[in-house]
């Protein structure tokens, strides 16, 4: 910063006044400057964040010539039912949406539930192996799920669960990280008194578990089950390898295979329409629950 | 030089909060000055801004003779100790030590030497390649009264340095704190919310409430001469009882009725409030629990005593007038009984009288 | 200690256990087997040792994978940071305090939440040479007279898919960064200030040190990331790691290996000696993060022993035949 | 080949308008139909990699012939999948197939076919066809294309597998007019005016200009030479198919199982030649660097290209088998109105009127189809029963409603124009044709009748796909300077690395490295 110090004389005499009112006009206009800068800056990260969205949501309501003949514009187009029509006619968008909402449903329900059911076993019980069982999930959570594809596609051959939706379903029971952070959180949010004392009053296990435990761990599990819903959403990789018919697939699958489309090229829009198919549910979702979702990124930051 | 000058500093926040209110104060050259006052009374604001933390809305500031309403914290000549103590978590002692000074470009000999130096006198010698963590509450206070006087700074600025410490080490702080002034013949503007730590420490106390100066006094006069209601509540421990009273004017004297039970003012009350034209007016009348006396029967103000602590070298005893609870001090030989009838009364020239409207005192 | 009902943990742990027996062990001891074997997908898989293993060591496209990982992750990685770090001495200024953080973490967060295959598919539209957006735009301000191959040549394209990583990750680090620093004491910047450190002294001395656990995260995280990238190589590029091989990644290699030359003993053998290696990088980052820890805990250890040996010889003394419990008191 | 999937969906556009056409025959064919089963409850799931067995109607057919009220298999469902190779098709087919839960019937090019027979899962379609009274195995193994029929013949069984309606030999098709400009001055070329002029021109330039790797190098110099803008090829992906350069190749594997150095010899100078032809931009490359199947690329068929800087390029000629010029050439001709003068192809916003003018229009007729250095196929799609299924008698009633249903192969070729592989159907054809009217007349039926038999599928095996695959891939880093890629020898051994770690079964020390 500035280092330049003004003395101020003995004497009140207007000329050094001046100076001084003079010097912090020229404060105020570097400081508005230095905002104009930040916030410039700002605006354009911004901009870069949100424009492909935009470009996404404006030109899925656009015709292909439109997009390729008069580039970039800010006002929407009238083609968004024409756009639905030809993306409909050819990618199985709408059934691989409702495909993969009910798999992600599923997922998070199944992972939220018994990932708080493990966390509150490994929690409240004292069991013979416990550590041991609890080392090995450490364990495994270093293992990357993309290490394990090929033997599961082969068990799941053996299984005769291929191209079905269970086998992407199923192993959300054993969702490791989740467990790992819900028994980190339990131990916060979670007194073992409250437990002891359910028991004097004659609450069965299992309805301890529903009835005090559940409610108690909620916020953790609500937002474990978000980022399970996302990352569930958004998997490809082995909903690729897992489903092979038209009629299992997801909607990340149907939007990769736009890329082999005709209408790639010559319907543009419609394109940009199933692009905006898969993106704005998860966008809204995550609109409603952002506060909470960053402020346990960010938790998680801190304890990390 | 390093006198600090405060000229009508106000600081308003931008949600339209003023912490600080036109505040006036000169803090002399190697003063020891304490700042204190309750919570959210604008005392630490009043620091930061002396610092170079807080930009100042209005008024200006000045250390020495040099205008710093602009002038970065670094190019002020201070240093701060912070109620956290604000150590550098991940550099050892000698570092956060050092820290200052490698960025002023001291030469590595001098900074040595430095440190050494001030280590000796803080005794954390055998700290100096700790960090920060392996180090007790006490340790790390003196590592960031370490920091602050490796740099000699021309005001040290102190923030509830003594907070975060237990009552007994806060205690032998104190002591050291004194000592470190004298030794070091700088500027100190400490900060607290303790009366005491205010009282013992001050060469002149400051005490604010609600971003406004009380009253800037030495303790001796703060204590005994209390510029406000606010002040005399303030200051001491336990605190002022404060009571409805009445002045009268019989035969050229003045007399104080309370409770019933008049006094007679010494001539110097008695003079004040002539002057000031308080005589047959209602005020309010503040007197301190060890000027309070237990009197035989029927020779003062009747009550009883609810509750009594015994401190040792005092014994307190709470009783009630009219619903209205207060608390008296006197020696632990005395011994009264739970809800024992007893008689009080006041030492006619300890009595602070104060203005009910204005709470501005009158004498 | 022990509760009547501690049995009914394993009641509670059964369904996670059942399921990850039969879904996730299993499945990785099956690829292990997988990975000694000749197996083309159908017919007999011929137990063949360790011959897979070997061929890795004679396979440049191992090499060349993870080359390119490296060189897509440095790049993003740099960018990334830079502008986190960017990002978070706007939003921790001391002087100018920047308003609207909560705003902005949303937004910025806002490009992690798609799928990777639509951001894939998004920029391979995007940047498409011939009909894509950006290339329109630079030629209508007139920047290039010639369209560029964001996707086509080897270089651009492995800079493009660091750009993408980065435009998906920026905000996602700069939240991260953001909360390490404001978990931070902020008298630890104002020490810093008075003490006269300027931004970027404090970046440097106060910023960097404490968010530096977080900032490793990131930085290995994105390279364990980076070996595990899919989608985007793989549909910018039609499945093929091209242009040059240049997106070629580790599973997009797997992937091909299995499903297009039906080499699914070879593929297992990859993903197992990827895992070994990702294995070898998450170790490497929880000594590096940890590593002030382990130091004290070894100095605190020695300083045990030492302690314990003084003790020791003092019991020997006062009581001849050891100290007994000393060591099951550990317990 | 990989890219005949586009290919499919451009079809849909074209054949949408002419699936109404495909009329029944009568009588209610012979079916081995099961009494127990209730055939409203079952399904007959097909997967393809193009959508043509759609929008060829070839699905209706069969509905109405089988499954309509009244019909052996009443109320039966049908599930077709259409997935793109590029999308994935066997990779989706592949572990479904393995997981025993592959469709009824599936489609597979060539060398897929080759591994599904491989891996048994194809059902002996011979035993199928023997059983069926309505069916005459010898009649039908004459009827269809020798090479045709034995591709899809399971060696371990020495049976019938699977088998394909088409037969796809390929050519050059090229601008006439431009040839003429460029080598008309030559030696024998013919003179304008002949009613088959196109025809002469082809064979001319067939045997002067296109007849071996070397000569096809040297035209594009020349086309180059006679003017800086013109380019013979589009990109070099059209010479692909002349890596043999012969029309004796080489087989990848030899008879010990492994791969042959002979094949890696035979490849050289194509290597050499796509070197030769790339340029960094169209200035200095022999191609208009316009990739196949991209917009310029389609484009260039009827205008001139114009690149990013403005520059306008005419590209000459392009490798397309028998069905490109149907479905990809001809939609992308010019045309021209009753004077000869070139008619603009009217743009999106059009009235109908212009549009329907224009679909009326005659093509302007330039184009002539020549032969490269060797013949070659591109495409074709092969059809087997799931050995699996439990609905082998639907799954076998579709292969038949496709494959021996002689009157509807014949209606179908009078509409796709295709080249069939049963000669039953496309003799007459040939016989009878009177030429295309945009090669200017010429028969080309005929050139690729005869390019047809050339062909020997005898040589493909299972590895094809993924060797040129992989060659490809280090052809292509080699032609673009790619790092590491100094000469012909680094690509190969660069290939052998691949091959050694891809397919160690085929990999032998020792093949040549230049």
């Amino acid at each position: 910063m500035d280092q330049v110090i003004i003395r101020k004389e003995k004497a009140e005499d207007v000329e050094s006044n001046a100076k001084v009112s003079k010097w912090k006009i020229n404060i105020k206009k570097r400081k508005l400057l230095v905002y104009t800068l930040i916030y410039a800056f700002l605006g354009l990260l911004l901009l870069l964040s949100v424009i492909p969205f935009w470009i996404v949501l404006i030109n899925s309501t656009r015709d292909g010539f439109a997009i390729s003949t008069q580039g970039l514009t800010i006002r929407p187009g009238r083609s968004l039912a024409e756009n639905y029509r030809i993306l409909t006619t050819n990618a199985n968008i709408i059934p691989a949406f409702f495909n993969s909402l009910k798999i992600s449903t599923l997922v998070t329900i199944l992972s939220g539930y018994f990932s708080a059911l493990t966390a509150y076993g490994f929690h409240v019980y004292k069991f013979k192996g416990k550590n041991f069982l609890f080392g090995v999930i450490l364990l495994f959570m270093m293992v990357p799920s993309q290490m394990a594809f090929l033997g599961y596609v082969q068990w799941m051959t053996r299984l005769g669960l291929m191209d079905t939706h269970t086998a992407l379903i199923i192993p959300s029971v054993a969702a490791i990280g989740t467990v790992f952070f819900l028994r980190a959180y339990i131990s916060s949010s979670l007194s073992r008194d409250l437990i002891e004392s359910a028991r004097i009053d004659g609450a069965g296990e299992l309805h301890i578990f529903h009835r005090i435990a559940l409610p108690l761990m909620g916020p953790g599990v609500a937002t474990m089950s978000i980022f399970a819903f996302i990352g569930s959403w958004n998997n490809y990789l082995s909903a690729r390898i897992i489903l092979s018919s038209k009629s299992q697939e997801t909607l990340p699958m149907v939007i990769a295979s736009l890329r082999a489309m005709r209408i790639w090229h010559q319907n543009q829009g419609a394109i940009y329409l199933g692009f905006a198919i898969s993106i704005v549910p998860i966008v809204v979702v995550f609109i409603f629950a952002s506060k909470y979702l960053i402020e346990n990124i960010s938790a998680g930051a801190i304890k990390g | 030089m390093a006198k600090v000058t405060l000229k009508n500093i106000a600081k308003i926040y931008d949600n339209g909060f003023q912490a600080v209110k036109n505040i006036n104060l000169e803090i002399l050259d190697k003063e020891f000055m304490v700042l204190v006052g309750p919570s959210g009374c604008g005392k630490t604001t009043t620091l930061r801004m002396i610092a170079g933390l807080e930009k100042i809305t209005l008024g200006e500031s000045y250390i020495g003779e040099t205008l710093v309403n602009d002038v970065e914290p670094k190019n002020r000549n201070i240093a701060m100790v912070f109620q956290n103590y604000a150590l550098y978590p991940h550099m050892t002692v000698y570092d956060n030590l050092a820290f200052g000074l490698k960025i002023k470009k001291t030469p590595k000999d001098e900074i040595k030497e430095r440190i050494e130096r001030t280590a000796k006198i803080l005794g954390i010698e055998p700290l100096l390649k700790n960090r920060p963590k392996q180090l007790s509450g006490g340790q790390r206070q003196r590592v960031a009264l370490g920091r602050a006087i490796v740099r000699k700074p021309g005001v040290f600025l102190m923030d509830e340095p003594l907070s975060n410490l237990d009552a007994k080490l806060r205690v032998q702080m104190r002591a050291e704190l004194i000592k470190l002034h004298n030794e070091l013949q700088t500027t100190f503007i400490y900060v607290t919310h303790d009366q005491t730590e205010a009282m013992t420490m001050g060469s002149r106390i400051c005490v604010m409430h609600d971003g406004v100066i009380q009253q800037v006094a030495e303790p001796k006069t703060i204590y005994n001469h209390p510029a406000n209601i606010f002040v005399a509540s303030f200051i001491g421990s336990p605190q002022m009882n404060f009571l409805q009273g009445r002045l009268s004017e019989k035969q050229g004297k003045i007399f104080a009725t309370i409770e019933g039970l008049e006094l007679e003012l010494n001539e110097e009350a008695s003079g004040k409030v002539k002057e000031k034209n308080y005589a047959g007016k209602e005020v309010m009348v503040g007197i301190r629990p060890e000027d309070v006396y237990l009197v035989n029967d029927n020779e003062g103000i009747q009550s009883k005593a609810e509750v009594s602590e015994l401190l040792g070298c005092n014994l307190h005893i709470y009783f009630k007038i009219n619903e209205k609870q207060y608390t008296l001090s006197t020696s632990p030989k005395v011994e009264v009984g739970f809800n024992e009838r007893i008689f009080v009364s006041f030492d006619r020239d300890k009595l602070h009288l104060f203005d009910k409207e204005t709470e501005e005192t009158i004498l | 200690m022990k509760n009547i009902n501690d049995k009914a943990g394993y009641f509670f742990i059964t369904p996670f256990f059942l399921v990850f027996l039969l879904f996730n062990l299993y499945p990785i001891l099956f690829t292990i087997y997988l990975s000694m074997t000749r197996y083309r997908g159908f017919g007999n898989m011929v137990f063949i040792g360790a011959d897979n293993f070997k061929l890795i060591f004679r396979d440049p496209n191992v090499v060349n994978a993870f080359m390119n990982t490296i060189r897509i992750w440095g790049v993003n990685i740099f960018f990334q940071i830079f502008l986190a770090l960017l990002l978070v001495m706007v939003f921790s200024d001391l002087e100018y305090k920047i308003k609207g953080l909560k705003f902005f973490r949303v937004i910025f967060y806002l490009p992690n939440l798609i799928a990777a295959a639509t951001i894939a598919l998004i920029f391979a539209k995007l940047l498409d040479r011939d009909y894509g957006v950006v290339n329109q735009l630079l030629f209508s301000v007139g920047w290039i007279d010639r369209s560029i191959g964001w996707l086509t040549r080897p270089l651009l394209a492995q800079m493009s898919v660091s750009g993408i990583q980065t435009w998906m990750w920026f905000g996602n680090s700069f939240i991260l960064f953001m909360a390490s620093v404001q978990a931070v004491n902020k008298e630890i910047f104002e020490a810093a200030r008075i003490d006269g450190a300027g931004r970027l002294q404090i970046l440097r001395h106060i910023t960097l040190p404490s968010i530096k656990p977080i900032l490793m995260y990131v930085i290995i995280t994105g390279l364990i990331g980076g070996l595990q990238l899919f989608d985007i190589p793989f549909l910018i590029t039609d499945g093929r790691g091209f242009p040059a091989g240049s997106l070629n990644t580790m599973i997009v290699y797997i992937y091909n290996m299995a499903f297009t030359y039906n080499n699914y003993g070879y593929a297992s053998a990859l993903s197992f000696a990827l895992f070994l290696l990702i294995f070898m990088f998450t170790i490497i980052f929880a000594l590096v993060t940890n590593r002030v820890e382990i130091k004290e805990y070894f100095r605190d250890r020695n300083e045990r022993k030492a302690m314990n040996k003084t003790m020791n010889k003092a019991m020997e003394k006062a009581m001849p035949g050891g100290a007994p419990g000393m060591k099951g008191s550990e317990k | 080949m990989k890219n005949f999937k586009k290919i499919a969906l451009i079809l849909l556009v074209s054949l949408l308008v002419l699936t109404g056409c495909g009329g029944g025959s009568d009588d209610e064919p012979e079916v081995d139909a099961d009494e127990s089963k209730d055939y409203s409850q079952e399904t007959l799931v097909i997967w393809s990699f193009t959508d043509e067995l759609q929008t060829a109607g070839d699905l209706d057919r069969f509905e109405e012939m089988y499954t309509a009220p009244g019909m052996p298999f009443e109320g039966l469902q049908i599930e077709f999948s259409a997935i793109p190779i590029q999308d994935g098709y066997m990779d989706s087919v592949l572990p479904a197939l393995s997981a025993g839960t592959g469709p009824d019937v599936f489609t597979g090019e060539l060398d897929h076919i080759k591994l599904f027979i491989e891996a048994g899962y194809y059902a002996n379609l011979e035993a199928m066809m023997e059983a069926d009274p309505d069916v005459d195995v010898a009649a039908e193994r004459a009827d269809y294309l020798e090479y045709i029929w034995q591709s899809g013949v399971d060696p371990a069984t020495d049976q019938l597998a699977a088998l394909s309606w088409q037969q796809t030999p390929g050519a050059i098709f090229f601008k006439v007019d431009m040839a003429a400009e460029i080598w008309g001055s030559e030696t024998g070329f013919p003179e304008e005016g002949s009613d088959n002029y196109n025809g002469e021109v082809s064979e001319w330039v067939s045997q002067n200009k296109f007849n071996t790797i070397e000569n096809l190098l040297a035209a594009q110099e020349e086309v180059k030479a006679a003017n800086a803008q013109w380019r013979l090829f589009p990109d070099d992906q059209a010479v692909r198919f002349f890596a043999a350069g012969t029309n004796n190749p080489v087989k990848w594997i030899d008879d010990d199982g492994k791969l042959n150095p002979e094949k890696i010899t035979e490849q050289i100078p194509y290597i050499e030649m796509v070197e030769a032809m790339y340029g960094d931009t169209i200035r200095e490359s022999l191609t208009a660097n316009a990739a196949e199947w991209s917009g310029p690329w389609f484009e260039a068929m009827g205008q001139d290209l114009t690149d990013a800087q403005g520059e306008k390029w005419q590209v000459m000629a392009y490798s397309m088998p028998t069905w490109g010029l149907r479905y990809i050439i001809e939609p992308n001709m010019v045309k021209v109105d009753e004077n000869g003068d070139l008619l603009p192809k009217p743009a999106e916003d059009a009235d109908q009127a212009t549009k329907d003018a224009y679909e009326e229009a005659e093509y302007k007729g330039n184009w002539g189809m020549a032969v490269g250095p060797n013949s070659y196929f591109w495409g074709g799609t092969y059809l087997g029963v799931n050995a699996d299924t439990d609905n082998s008698e639907v799954a076998y009633a579709f292969i038949k409603s496709m494959l021996f249903d002689k009157e509807r192969l014949a209606e179908r070729q009078s509409i796709d124009g295709d080249m069939y592989s049963v000669s039953s159907v496309m003799t007459p054809v040939i016989e009878s044709y009177e030429g295309r009217p945009a090669l200017g007349g010429m028969n080309h039926l005929e050139v690729f009748n005869q390019e047809a038999e050339k062909i020997d599928l005898s040589n493909i095996t299972t590895y094809d796909r993924g060797l040129n695959d992989l060659l490809g891939a280090h052809i292509t880093n080699f032609k673009e300077g790619a790092s590491g890629y100094d000469s012909i020898s680094d690509v190969l051994s660069k290939f052998y690395d691949d091959v050694q770690v891809t397919y160690p079964e085929i990999y032998v020390e020792g093949l040549p490295t230049n």
